[in-house]
C-alpha cells in the first residue's frame, strides 16, 4: 500500500472538501442556517459547469461562471424565501430540502441520467512525480485552488470592511444592527457568496467526480462532517476539519475496511459527544 | 443558622473572575437587597446559588445544609426559588398554566404520564391562590403573550411564591415597571410572609431602600459593603462607587 | 354543544376510517391507506421529540429500521411473532436509550448532528454486518402475524389491524401530551434553563421523551417490516429519517393531526401521484416550499389559522382588515432555545 | 319490437365472425389490451438505468406497433424511486389495481428481492434484469424470468479470456461493496483460480466513494485490475485510475463497460476489456434495428438496460403467440416464457434453462476509439452461456451463493 499517496490525497481531497464546505460553513456562521441545499447548489454549479464547457467557454472561466449562476440563486433564495424564517430552523430545513428535491429533479430533467465527466484542463491532466510519488497534476491544482480561496477569505474575514461586518454579525446581529450594519444585505451577500463557492467547487471537482443524479446526496454529508469536526461556523475550523476528513477518509479507507462506512460518522459522533460545539466552535451555539 | 450562608465563593469565564470571593450571610426571615454597578456580579451570584453556574470553589449554606454539590433542580425542592431579570416564562400558555408549572416542578405528579394536567384540581386551586396573590386571578386563563410586562413580572414573582419558598431570589423585580405597577409590587413584596427569607438585586434605590433590612453592595465580584440602610449609604465607598467620589 | 359536535366528528372519522376498505375498493388503495397510516404511527412518534421536547432528531429511520431488523432477524430465526415483537420493541428501546445519551449531549443543532451520525452509522452497520443483516439485499419474511386467529395475509385485514395499532398511539400520544409529563417535557422545549431552576430534571424528562418516541418509531417499524415482509439498509438511511422530519414539520409540529397530515401527503405523492405525474420529486419539493410561504408553521396549524381568519373576517365587515391573515412568526422553531 | 338491424351492420358483423374464426385465437381476445407493467427507477441516483430501461421497453413496443401476438399492448409505468419500499408499492399499484399481466423491471436486485414472494403469490410472470444470482438458484422464483443473466454469468467467461487468453497470472478486484459486486467477484474468482490464476486481493469501496484514491493505493504488484463498477461509478473510477498514472490493463464486467456509458468515458477507457450478455455491435438484423432505433428516437447507443427490456418484451411476445395470446392461465403463460427459444435477437440466439435464466452469448470485448467516438468491438464470442457455466448444476448449487467472503482468497 502506498502511504505516501495516501498522505498526499488526504491534503488534495480535504482541499477539494473545504471548497465544497467553506461557503456552507460561513453561512451557518451568520445566518445558523443549516442549509440542505449546499449540495444540490454544488451538483447544480457542476451542470452548469458542464453545459458552458459544452458551449465551448473553457474550464476556469466555466468555474467562475457557475459559480456565479449560483450564487445568484443562492441570492434568490435568500431573498425570497429564507429571508422569511429568521430563526424557524424547522422551516428552514423543510424549504431547504424541498428546493433540494426541486434541484435534483430539475437536474434529471435538463442533463439527463447518465452521468457526465468533465475533462480535466488540458495542462493539468495526468500525473507529476512528487518526491517520487506518482500523484494526479490536477489534484495539486485543487491543492493550490484551495489554499487561494482560503487565503483570499480569510483576508476578506479579517482585513476588509465587508468582513468586520460579517465577524460582527456573527458575533452579535443585534449589536450589528444598532450600529448601522445593514445585516439583512450582509445576509444576502453572504449567502450569495456560500453558494457561489458550493458552485464553483462542483466544477473544480468535476474531472475529480465527474457529474451524476445523487452527486447532491453524497456530497452534502461531506459538507455535514467538515464542518461538525471543523467547529460550527468558523472558516478556519471549516479549513482545519477538511483536511481531518480527507485524512480520516484516505487512511480510514484503505486501512481499515471493515469500518468504511463508518469511518466519518463515527469521528464525528465522538467529537459532538465529547465537544458538542465541535473542535474549533465556541463553546456555546 | 442563617438562611443562606455564602462563603468564599467564586467564579471565573475564562480569564474574566466574575465572582472573586463573596461571603454573604442572611438570617431566616430577613428582607436582604444586594445593589451594585453593572457587572459587578449580582446575576452571577444568584445562578451560583441556584446552581444554574457552578462555582469554582467556596461554600453555599441553605439553613446550614451545604448545598454546593447538590443539582440546581434539586435546590427548589429545598426551598429555594428565584426570579429571573430577564423574563423566563412560557409564552404559548396561560398564566395559570405558567404557575401550575411552577407548583408540578415540585410534585411527584409531574413525572405522571397518564392523568390530565388541566384537570389536577390541586394545582389549578393553588395556581389561582397565588395569582390572586399576585392580583391576576381574572386573567388566569389569558395567554401570557397576551400581557402586559408589568403583568408578567407579577407571573414571574407569582411562580417564586408557588413554590413557597424558604429563600427567595429576586432579580430586579421592578425593572421596567410603571410607577402605578411598581406600587403594586411593592405591596405584594411586603405582604409575604416572613417565613420568606429574601434577596433582591434591585436598582431602583427608591423602592429597594424602602423595603431592604440590610444591603450588600457588590463591586467587582467583591462584597465592599454590607450594613443596615442608614450604614450603607453613609459609607464612603458606596459613594465612592456610585457617585464616583 | 361543542363537546358534542366534537364527540361526532370524532365519532364520523373512526367510522370512515374504519369502513375505508368498504368505500375505496381497490385494494391497492387499502394498502395506501395502511401505509399512510403505518407512517403517521412514525411521524406521530417522532413528533413527541420533534414538536413537544423541541429537539430535531434526523436519525429515527434508526430506530425505525432497527426495529423492523429486529423482528425480521427474530422471525427469520424461527422464533414466533409474539417474541418477535416484543423482542424487536426491547432492542429498539435499548437503542433508544442509547440514542437518546449521546444525543442529548448536545441541544439545538448539535442533537441534529449527534442524531445523523447514530442514523449514519446504523446505515452502516446494517450494510455491512451481512452475517447479521444480509447486506444491501435485505432480510424477508413470509409470514404475517395472526392476532386472535384473524389472519392479516389480506389487504383489508391488515388495515384494519395497522388501524387499531395507530388508534392506540393516536390516544396514548394524546394522553401523553395532557399529561402533567407532557406538560412537563414542552416546558423543557420552551424554558429549559427556568425548569430546571424550578425543580424539574430536564435531562431525565427529555431521555424518557426520546424512549416514548423511540417507542413509537419501533412500533411503526415493526407496521413496516409486516407490511412490506422486507426490510433493506435503504429504511434506514438518511433519506428515510429526512423523509419522516418532512412528514412532521409540514403537516405542523406539536400537533396531533399535523404529523397525520405530512403522512398522508408525502405517501400519496411518493405512491399515488407518482403514477400521474412523472416528475413528482419536483412536485413535492415545490410543495414543501409552498407551504413554508404560505403556511410555515405546517398545514394543519396553518389551514386552522386561515379558517379562523376567513371567517373572522366573515363575521365581520365584509371590508374588514384587509392584510393577509398574520403569520405567526418563529412560530415553529424547533430546537432553538 | 324486434331490433332493426341494417344490412351494412349485419354484413360487417358476419364479416367480422368470419374473420375471427379465420384467424388463430388472438384476434377474439383483441378486444381487451395487454398489460404490460414496467418497474423502473425514473427520480433519484438509480434513474440512468431506469430511463434507458424504459426507452428500451418503448422502443420494444413501438417495433411491434404497440401490438403482441395481435392484441393491442398496454404499458403501465411505476417509478420505484429505486428503494424497495416503493417497489412493492408500485408492484401492488400494478398488480392489483391495474391488474396487468406480467410485469418488466426492476432494475436493481434489492428492489426486485423485495417483491419476489409478492409477486409468486399472485403468480405474477416477472421479467428482470436484476441479477441477483439466487433468484434463478438455490431460492427460485417459479414465475421469474431472466434475458440478461445473473451477476456472475458474465464474469465467468470473462475470467476464462483472462486466464486464457490474456494469460494474466494475478489480478486485484475492485468492485462497490454490495452483493451485485460480490457475485461478480465471486464469479470470476472461481473460474479464474480453477484456470491457475490468483486473485491477490478483492477490494470493496462502498457504493458511495467520491474519491477512490485510498483503493488506488492498493492497486499494484499485479497482471490487471478487475472491476465490476456499476451506476456512474465505472466514470469516476477510470478517470481518477487514468490521472493517478496507472498503466495495469483493466478488465471490466458487463455494466462496468455498458455500451450506453460509453459517451461519457473520455480515453481513459480504450484499451479496456469486458464481457457482457449485450454488445452493441453484434451484426444481427434485430439488434440492428433496435440499435438504429434507440439512436433515431432517444440519441443513444444502448446498452444491457435498454437491450435487457427490449428482449424481454420479446421473450414475452414469443410466449403470447404460443398461448394464442393468452395470459389468464399464468401456469401456461409462465411455461410457455421459460420455453421461448430466439434466434434472432439484440443478443443472437438465446432459451431459457428450467430455473428461468438465460442461456445466450457472452462478448468479450475491448474498447477502442472509432471515428472519434468509443465502441466496444467484439473480440471473442462463447456461445451458449448459462449461469452455471461448465459447472455442474448441482455441484453449483450445493455451494453457497458468493458472497463478499466466499469463494474466500486463497493464502
Amino acid at each position: 500500500m502506498n502511504l505516501w499517496l495516501l498522505a498526499a490525497n488526504s491534503i488534495a481531497f480535504g482541499g477539494l472538501l473545504f471548497l465544497l464546505s467553506a461557503g456552507f460553513a460561513l453561512i451557518f456562521g451568520l445566518m445558523r442556517i443549516p442549509n440542505l441545499t449546499h449540495g444540490s447548489l454544488f451538483m447544480l454549479g457542476a451542470y452548469f459547469g458542464v453545459s458552458l464547457i459544452s458551449w465551448g467557454v473553457g474550464f476556469w472561466l466555466a468555474a467562475l461562471a457557475g459559480g456565479v449562476g449560483v450564487a445568484v440563486l443562492g441570492g434568490l433564495i435568500e431573498r425570497l424565501l429564507l429571508r422569511r424564517l429568521p430563526g424557524a430552523e424547522l422551516a428552514q430545513v423543510l424549504v431547504t430540502l424541498g428546493l433540494s428535491f426541486m434541484i435534483a429533479d430539475a437536474c434529471l430533467m435538463q442533463w439527463g441520467g447518465d452521468p457526465i465527466s468533465i475533462e480535466t484542463p488540458a495542462a493539468l491532466r495526468g500525473a507529476s512525480r512528487v518526491a517520487g510519488v506518482a500523484f494526479p497534476t490536477y489534484r495539486l491544482g485543487v491543492i493550490v485552488i484551495a489554499v487561494a480561496f482560503a487565503v483570499v477569505l480569510w483576508a476578506m474575514l479579517e482585513r476588509t470592511r465587508l468582513g468586520a461586518m460579517i465577524r460582527a454579525g456573527v458575533d452579535d446581529p443585534m449589536m450589528a444592527r444598532a450600529v448601522g450594519i445593514r445585516v439583512p444585505l450582509l445576509f444576502t451577500l453572504v449567502f450569495c457568496l456560500g453558494s457561489g463557492l458550493a458552485g464553483f467547487a462542483g466544477v473544480i471537482g468535476g474531472p475529480i467526480l465527474s457529474v451524476y443524479p445523487g452527486l447532491d446526496q453524497d456530497m452534502l454529508p461531506l459538507a455535514l462532517v467538515v464542518v461538525i469536526l471543523g467547529g460550527s461556523g468558523s472558516l478556519v475550523g471549516a479549513f482545519v476539519g477538511s483536511f481531518v476528513v480527507g485524512v480520516l477518509y484516505n487512511f480510514g479507507q484503505a486501512l481499515l475496511p471493515e469500518l468504511a462506512y463508518v469511518v466519518l460518522f463515527l469521528p464525528m459522533l465522538v467529537v459532538l459527544v465529547v465537544r458538542p460545539a465541535g473542535l474549533f466552535g465556541r463553546s456555546s451555539p | 443558622m442563617s438562611a443562606l450562608e455564602v462563603s468564599g465563593l467564586q467564579k471565573s469565564f475564562g480569564g474574566l473572575r466574575v465572582t472573586r470571593e463573596v461571603n454573604l450571610s442572611v438570617e431566616p426571615g430577613e428582607r436582604r437587597l444586594i445593589i451594585g454597578p453593572n457587572g459587578a456580579g449580582k446575576t452571577t451570584l444568584f445562578s451560583l446559588i441556584t446552581g444554574e453556574l457552578r462555582p469554582d470553589a467556596g461554600s453555599i449554606r441553605l439553613f446550614g445544609r451545604e448545598i454546593v454539590r447538590v443539582p440546581s433542580r434539586r435546590r427548589a425542592h429545598l426551598g429555594l426559588a428565584r426570579t429571573y431579570q430577564i423574563i423566563t416564562l412560557f409564552q404559548r400558555e396561560t398564566l395559570l398554566h405558567n404557575v401550575m408549572l411552577s407548583l408540578l416542578g415540585l410534585s411527584g405528579l409531574r413525572w405522571n404520564p397518564f392523568r390530565r394536567f388541566a384537570q389536577q384540581a390541586a394545582l389549578i386551586e393553588a395556581g389561582r391562590a397565588a395569582l390572586a396573590r399576585v392580583g391576576l386571578l381574572d386573567m388566569a386563563d389569558r395567554p401570557l403573550s397576551d400581557t402586559s410586562y408589568g403583568e408578567r413580572r407579577r407571573v414571574e414573582i407569582a411562580m417564586g411564591l408557588a413554590q413557597n419558598p424558604k429563600v427567595l431570589l429576586l432579580d430586579e423585580p421592578f425593572a421596567g415597571l410603571s410607577i402605578e405597577e411598581r406600587r403594586d409590587v411593592q405591596g405584594l413584596l411586603a405582604s409575604i410572609p416572613h417565613d420568606v427569607t429574601i434577596v433582591m438585586i434591585e436598582h431602583d434605590m427608591d423602592v429597594a431602600l424602602e423595603f431592604a433590612e440590610r444591603i450588600t453592595v457588590l463591586h467587582f465580584g467583591e462584597v465592599v459593603v454590607e450594613g443596615s440602610r442608614a450604614e450603607v449609604v453613609a459609607h464612603p465607598k458606596t459613594r465612592e462607587i456610585y457617585l464616583g467620589e | 354543544m361543542r363537546r358534542l359536535a366534537a364527540l361526532g366528528s370524532l365519532l364520523l372519522a373512526l367510522g370512515l376510517l374504519a369502513s375505508l376498505p368498504a368505500w375505496i375498493g381497490n385494494s391497492y388503495y387499502v394498502n395506501i391507506a395502511s401505509q399512510v397510516l403505518l407512517y403517521a404511527v412514525f411521524a406521530l412518534g417522532l413528533n413527541v421529540i420533534v414538536g413537544y421536547a423541541g429537539l430535531v432528531s434526523l436519525g429515527h429511520a434508526g430506530l425505525f429500521g432497527i426495529a423492523a431488523y429486529s423482528g425480521a432477524i427474530l422471525i427469520t430465526a424461527g422464533y414466533g411473532h409474539f417474541v418477535a415483537i416484543a423482542g424487536a420493541l426491547v432492542v429498539t428501546l435499548g437503542v433508544a436509550a442509547l440514542f437518546a445519551v449521546l444525543a442529548l449531549r448536545g441541544t439545538g443543532l448539535g442533537f441534529v448532528m449527534i442524531t445523523v451520525a447514530l442514523g449514519q452509522i446504523v446505515w452502516g452497520v446494517a450494510y455491512r454486518w451481512i452475517s447479521l443483516t444480509n447486506g444491501d439485499n435485505g432480510v424477508s419474511i413470509t409470514s404475517r402475524p395472526a392476532p386472535f386467529g384473524l389472519s392479516l395475509v389480506d389487504a383489508n385485514p391488515f388495515y384494519w389491524a395497522t388501524l387499531v395499532v395507530f388508534l392506540v398511539a393516536v390516544a396514548a400520544i394524546a394522553i401523553f401530551v395532557a399529561s402533567p409529563f407532557g406538560a412537563s417535557l414542552r416546558g423543557t422545549r420552551d424554558q429549559p434553563r427556568r425548569m430546571n431552576a424550578l425543580g424539574y430534571n430536564v435531562w431525565l424528562i427529555r431521555f424518557l421523551a426520546f424512549l416514548f418516541s423511540g417507542l413509537w418509531s419501533g412500533v411503526a417499524g415493526l407496521l413496516f417490516l409486516y407490511y412490506n415482509q422486507f426490510v433493506s439498509p435503504q429504511t434506514v438511511a438518511l433519506t428515510a429519517s429526512a423523509e419522516v422530519l418532512l412528514m412532521v414539520i409540514s403537516g405542523g409540529t406539536a400537533t396531533l393531526l399535523g404529523p397525520i397530515a405530512g403522512a398522508l401527503l408525502v405517501v400519496i405523492m411518493k405512491n399515488v401521484a407518482s403514477g400521474y405525474i412523472e416528475r413528482w420529486n419536483f412536485v413535492l419539493g415545490a410543495i414543501f416550499v409552498a407551504i413554508v410561504i404560505f403556511m410555515p408553521e405546517g398545514l394543519v396549524p396553518g389551514s386552522l389559522r386561515l379558517w379562523r381568519w376567513a371567517t373572522r373576517r366573515r363575521r365581520q365587515h365584509p371590508a374588514g382588515p384587509a392584510a393577509m391573515a398574520p403569520v405567526p412568526h418563529g412560530s415553529i422553531n424547533g430546537g432553538a432555545q | 319490437m324486434a331490433p332493426r338491424v341494417g344490412r351494412r351492420t349485419f354484413a360487417k358483423r358476419v364479416g367480422a365472425a368470419a374473420l375471427a374464426a379465420a384467424l388463430p385465437m388472438p384476434a377474439i381476445a383483441e378486444d381487451k389490451p395487454i398489460k404490460i407493467g414496467l418497474l423502473t427507477v425514473k427520480t433519484g441516483p438509480l434513474a440512468q438505468g431506469g430511463i434507458q430501461m424504459e426507452q428500451g421497453t418503448n422502443l420494444f413496443l413501438k417495433h411491434r406497433g404497440h401490438k403482441l401476438a395481435g392484441r393491442k399492448a398496454e404499458l403501465v409505468v411505476g417509478d420505484t424511486g429505486g428503494n424497495p419500499a416503493g417497489t412493492k408499492t408500485k408492484a401492488q399499484e400494478l398488480i392489483e389495481r391495474d391488474h396487468v399481466d406480467f410485469i418488466v423491471g426492476p432494475l436493481a436486485a434489492f428492489e426486485l428481492l423485495a417483491i419476489s414472494d409478492y409477486v409468486a403469490q399472485h403468480k405474477c410472470p416477472i421479467l428482470s434484469l436484476a441479477a441477483a444470482e439466487d433468484m434463478t438458484q438455490r431460492k427460485p422464483n417459479p414465475y421469474f424470468v431472466r434475458a440478461s443473466g445473473t451477476s456472475a454469468q458474465a464474469m465467468h467467461p470473462l475470467a476464462d479470456y483472462a486466464a486464457k487468453e490474456l494469460k494474466y497470472k494475478s489480478v486485484i478486484t475492485v468492485t462497490e461493496d454490495f452483493a451485485f459486486g460480490y457475485e461478480q467477484m465471486g464469479g470470476f474468482q472461481r473460474v479464474f483460480e480453477d484456470a491457475g490464476g490468483k486473485l491477490a486481493k478483492k477490494l470493496w469501496p462502498p457504493i458511495v466513494t467520491p474519491d477512490y484514491t485510498p483503493y488506488l493505493a492498493q492497486l499494484s504488484g499485479v497482471d490487471a485490475v478487475v472491476s465490476g463498477f456499476a451506476g456512474s461509478n465505472p466514470l469516476k473510477f477510470m478517470k481518477q485510475y487514468k490521472d493517478q498514472g496507472l498503466t495495469l490493463p483493466i478488465i471490466a464486467g458487463s455494466v462496468a463497460m455498458d455500451d450506453a456509458l460509453l459517451k461519457s468515458f473520455g480515453d481513459e477507457a480504450v484499451g479496456t476489456i469486458s464481457c457482457s450478455g449485450y454488445t452493441a455491435d453484434l451484426d444481427t438484423p434485430s439488434n440492428k434495428k433496435f440499435v438504429e432505433g434507440m439512436v433515431a428516437d432517444y440519441g443513444n447507443i444502448p446498452g444491457i438496460y435498454a437491450a435487457g427490456l427490449y428482449m424481454s418484451g420479446m421473450v414475452a411476445e414469443a410466449a403470447l403467440e404460443k398461448t394464442g395470446g393468452k395470459t389468464d392461465d399464468k401456469e401456461a403463460f409462465i411455461a410457455a416464457m421459460r420455453g421461448v427459444s430466439l434466434t434472432d435477437t439484440p443478443r443472437g440466439p438465446f432459451h431459457f434453462d428450467h430455473l428461468g435464466n438465460v442461456i445466450g452469448n457472452a462478448f468479450i470485448r475491448r474498447c477502442e476509439r472509432k471515428d472519434g467516438k468509443l465502441v466496444n468491438t467484439t473480440i471473442k464470442t462463447y456461445k451458449d452461456v448459462g449461469q452455471f457455466w461448465t459447472f455442474d448444476e448441482k455441484w453449483f448449487l450445493a455451494q453457497p451463493v458468493y458472497s463478499r467472503d466466499y469463494p474466500p482468497l486463497k493464502g
